[in-house]
């Protein structure tokens, strides 16, 4: 961990599922937001994966099951008008930013009433109104696109924050230190959120990067942090200093969340690379769980709230799987539209 | 190679004699006075005004806020053109060659391109690359390469080059004023190329070709630097009664197909001139599309001209014997014409 | 598309019915055996297999220094090619996808291709880039591209493509052993095709192409996937008494124009078929080159079939109509054949 | 610097013009050659520049005139068989490795009997045969490909090591980041030379890197020093450490050289970005100047050995231009030879 570093690295004191008072700067509606969000990933997914086991749709799944406390923390901490680039694995920052399960259902079906009418599946799912500039197959690509972001932001002193979500494998590629070190260079209000979920595809984190991540914040001389992923209260206490930082104009933050997916790399992947304890091991970390834990504990909220919100999320669940189904298929001569700006 | 201004369709106002560079540079202070939106960001676009000072004195007069320097890193320049157009500004981002855009190919290709369409088009990204391409400077293999055809073949861009100093305004003027992306493509060695500006406000719009000369016998297609080689060629055939018509395409894409088939099916002949290298270069897609198009009205083949197939040599005599120059160009409308004149 | 295995070519020995994947991974082991100094480098090549399987179980059979697998770094991996075979190394180098080679353009297109060039001659780069491409996979925008024609307009490269497991097995062989930079561009939607293979050693040479299938009435230049639309396109216009001859071109560059030529000559109707944009796709050369060089023996015009010009949609139904399919090249057959029959 | 730096950052006690040893390690052979290679440069490009105001060349000229010292230094701590890539300031680079003048004026005039038969120029003199990869047009482009003979070397076990010669304005580049971080996941014998000559064009090295570059050797894991690149010695020291290292298999080393181009960017270059008193303050420092006081102090070597180089240099340098000038052009009928391997 740099110097800089906002937030310990070290875990914080107290033990796992605590959260270091962190819980309670946090509202009971933001609490209760967080849950929703975090569920929502998670049961859309679930969902998600039933219906391409039932063949019901195609494409490239990548889940974020596991990992849902970085994108929720993250965007907890963030204003409405702020924006995000996402990734490959983008369900969960589409969800956390605000988008609705019916029309990102819609768009994994691949039908008109999608967000990207059809024509972005997966991998490509963003509602830009929410300020979701775009999924991305192309790892790392979303990074200097956040910092162009960020850079009109400064330019039209919009008071706006960037965040770009990447994985532990886009820390290797060229669009990760040339968007990062144009954004310090310029001093640009984005925040930099890799998450190191140990994989990139069957390519261990440590092997990928000479060195950690987090370790890069010197090399731009910005602050960097290296924080426990799966702690909901550890990511937002993180992001909320960085957020605020750069919307004061002090530049950007370089932040590395340590999470695990607990899936495969996509929802084909069944490799051998990873050990079942080592599974085990992160799945007893369930950011979830430990959440709700922790809460639980502040007696902040109880049984009733928690099974309002999934009670509220099986409903949309099942609302979105049959509006996708419903949904027409878009047709042939929507092919060439939406290419240009007519 | 003269200093040609052929101006087919300049309209009759007062006008000045202005570098193509200056054109270009009045293009960008007028929209930026325009609309506050509008930026520019690139590669020593600021202290240093630009390699080839198109954007010198901007920086004095604009401050760094509206001309913003970047460090060398090509894939984060279209990145700040991506990000900064889809959040509401109006960039003009530029790379200093060309040929640097390599580097930058999947933040141009993948995203701003597809951008638009793969998030069902809702995005808007009103971003224009400037990017000076060609041969004839003695800049060698990576700094004078002319790859717009690798451009013109990706949905999603607009592609577009001028000519002459009243076109490179009025297109460049277009472009930023779209909605869309576009690249537009400026040739090198015309930047010091003198022609006539009018000094009001116009307009060149993306999409519509230029006939730079009328004539009978057989059409020149062509687009950029090479647009002088062809008028130089017909001037030179004229005097042996040769009537040859230049059709300076100006954008790529979308691609103006009406005005280039009216005019083959006026002369029957087509030649297409490109500075790229020949093959696989976009004067193959013009080629295609007339004698797709238009195969019962030609009297010959479609003949294609462009560049050797090799990088672009250091030393003088192999690089200005690379590209296409007005003798090749002659050459090659009479054996358009072979058996007639 | 039904799984085509037409080998007009394939010698008449023992043979085997594998996977193209099978058979691109027997060409990279037999010459690993051959020559030492060969070596694959790429993402997820080693524990994973290869995204398409290819280098299934040669990490396990020759270690971590024959099979080198690489950190998410397009650029690195295309410098780690260069400087390798620079040095005396023989790499295979292997782009996940070719939709990232965009990452990579500048050391492919500005140090690979041109280093030998640039340097006096005196360099060579044996050194060969494995990149899947094309669309039918529900991959989307970002996964599905077909680039090819990028890299055929850049001197300085070969680039190569095969339509069956044999051809794919015999160029890749021809590839690892040129002394030139090649690029072999494997269709992704028939990497599990299967088809006849022979036991022994065989080559298949790099700038050949292949007629699929002879016929008389019109000619389908087309490669790699495309091939099986024309086979089937063929089959069924047989039944019509219509007599297609199919034309796999192979290899891009260097482009085997006489093969074409011959073809075109004797059926005089070609139909150019490429699964890439159609518009500046590398069908335009083809096409620009029959009209061009076989203009009198031309009853109609070179007809070219493409995809769309939109990025790849993911949805099945747009995906599908968004490149051409089977009814397609009928299509323009009988257009080609217009008034005919 | 990082902790893990070879060589001091804080300079070499004794002083200025003093070698702190390492003139003692070298041999009255090595101080002979390092002062012929240093000289040669410079009076190559002065040689260059008279020919290109006199119009007997064209194209974009680079000068290293006032850095000598770093690839000097560099080359002198090599094996002949070693391999390096250099830049679009390449002569220097060029020369170090061992090249003839005659065949680089040449080069330089576009003629046949240049190393490049007249298709490569100034911006691409190289002697491939010399372990010269390739000076480059593309700023930062040489690094993946000196990762690339790297590897190479690893994988054939010929115990080369390669050196990537970049300036400050590569730091930013994409290349420079995927290139030394593939190196040192890989422990790769290489060396990252950067010559931080304080400007790329006119945008100042500490505006196109957020940070200094030697920060960046924590980023990858592997040591780096920042020296003083016009102290022959300091660099030739800090050079060996990292071949030697290299050689030894222990991976990559990242050496930031502080230097300066008493040129302007390119021969034409005449802008206004840098003080009067800086450039003089670095004339100040010339390392040629330094490297013979610091020689004629130790009196290893005395004034005729230096004249006698100095006359061998001016009877090459005239060979050089009259060999060049009495060179053939080449004929278009090569325009297409050598772009493949027949
Ligand atoms: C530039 C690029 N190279 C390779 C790939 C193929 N690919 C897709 S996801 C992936 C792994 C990404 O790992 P990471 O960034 O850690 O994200 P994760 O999948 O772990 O969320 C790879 C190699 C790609 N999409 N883009
Ligand atoms: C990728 C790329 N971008 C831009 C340029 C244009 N350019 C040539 S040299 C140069 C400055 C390079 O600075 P530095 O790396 O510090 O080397 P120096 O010239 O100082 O030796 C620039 C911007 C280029 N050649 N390549
Ligand atoms: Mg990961
Ligand atoms: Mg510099």
């Amino acid at each position: 961990m740099a110097e800089q570093s906002p937030v310990s690295t070290n875990g914080r004191a107290g033990g796992d599922d605590a959260s270091n008072g962190v819980l309670e700067q946090l509202s009971d509606d933001q609490l209760r937001w967080i849950y929703l969000i975090m569920r929502r990933i998670r049961r859309f997914e679930e969902t998600a994966e039933e219906a391409f086991r039932a063949a019901k749709m195609r494409g490239a799944l990548h889940f974020y099951i596991g990992e849902e406390a970085t994108a929720t923390g993250v965007c907890a901490a963030l204003d409405d008008g702020d924006f995000i680039t996402s990734t490959h694995r983008g369900h969960g920052h589409c969800i956390a930013k605000g988008a609705r399960m019916d029309k990102m259902m819609a768009e994994l079906f691949g039908r008109t009433t999608g967000y990207c009418g059809g024509k972005g599946g997966s991998m490509h799912i963003a509602d830009i109104e929410l300020g979701n500039l775009g999924a991305n197959g192309i790892v790392g690509a979303g990074i200097p696109i956040a910092t162009g972001a960020a850079l009109g932001s400064k330019l039209r002193k919009d008071g706006k924050v960037t965040i770009a979500f990447f994985g532990d494998g886009a820390g290797p590629t060229g669009a990760f230190h040339e968007g990062v070190n144009v954004a310090a260079t310029m001093n640009l209000p984005a925040v930099f959120v890799c998450e190191n979920n140990q994989y990139g595809m069957a390519t261990h984190a440590d092997f990928a990067n000479a060195a950690a991540i987090h370790n890069r914040g010197p090399a731009y001389g910005i602050p960097s942090a290296s924080i426990d992923g799966n702690d909901l209260f550890e990511v937002y206490a993180t992001a909320k200093k960085a957020i605020d930082r750069a919307r004061r104009g002090e530049g950007p933050t370089l932040i590395e969340s340590r999470t695990y997916r607990h899936k495969g790399h996509t929802v084909l992947d069944q490799k051998n690379y990873r050990t079942k304890e080592e599974i085990a091991e992160w799945v007893a970390r369930d950011p979830i769980e430990r959440f709700v834990r922790a809460v639980n504990e502040s007696e902040r909220l109880d049984e009733d709230d928690f099974q309002a919100i999934d009670g509220q999320i099986e409903r949309e669940i099942e609302h979105a799987v049959a509006f996708a189904e419903a949904s027409p298929w878009p047709t042939v001569d929507v092919i060439e539209r939406d290419v240009y700006v007519e | 190679m003269a200093v040609t201004t052929a101006q087919a369709s300049a309209p009759e106002t007062a006008t000045r004699e202005i570098f193509m560079s200056e054109a270009l540079r009045e293009a960008i202070d007028e929209e930026m006075t325009r609309d506050p939106t509008v930026f520019v960001v690139g590669e020593e676009v600021g202290v240093w005004g630009g390699a080839y000072a198109v954007t010198q004195g901007l920086l004095e007069k604009w401050g760094p806020d509206r001309i913003v320097d970047t460090p060398i890193a090509e894939a984060a320049i279209a990145g700040l053109g991506i990000g900064a157009a889809l959040t509401g500004s109006r960039p003009i981002a530029e790379f200093m060659y060309s040929d640097f855009m390599g580097i930058a190919m999947d933040q141009i290709v993948n995203q701003a391109a597809k951008n638009r369409y793969m998030f069902g088009g809702k995005a808007k990204l009103p971003l224009t690359y400037r990017a000076p391409f060609g041969a004839g400077t003695g800049n060698a293999a990576q700094h004078t390469q002319s790859l717009e055809a690798w451009f013109a073949h990706v949905p999603g861009l607009k592609v577009i080059t001028a000519s002459t100093p009243y076109d490179a305004k009025g297109l460049l003027k277009s472009a930023i004023r779209e909605d869309n992306v576009v690249i537009m493509f400026e040739h090198k060695a015309i930047y010091a190329m003198r022609g006539h500006v009018p000094e009001g406000e116009y307009l060149v719009p993306i999409g519509v070709a230029d006939v730079k000369r009328e004539g009978d016998d057989v059409s020149v297609i062509t687009y950029a630097r090479q647009t002088h080689h062809a008028l130089e060629a017909a001037e030179q055939l004229a005097a042996e009664g040769i009537s040859v018509e230049v059709v300076d395409i100006r954008s790529l894409y979308p691609l103006d197909t009406d005005t280039i088939l009216r005019s083959v099916r006026k002369t029957h002949r087509a030649v297409v001139l490109y500075e790229a290298v020949r093959f696989g270069g976009f004067g193959a897609e013009i080629a295609s599309q007339i004698q797709e198009l238009a195969f019962d009205d030609l009297d010959a083949p479609v003949l294609r001209v462009g560049a050797a197939h090799a990088p672009v040599p250091f030393s003088e005599p192999l690089e200005q014997a690379s590209f296409p120059g007005t003798a090749q160009v002659v050459e090659s409308i009479r054996q358009s014409l072979k058996g007639v004149y």
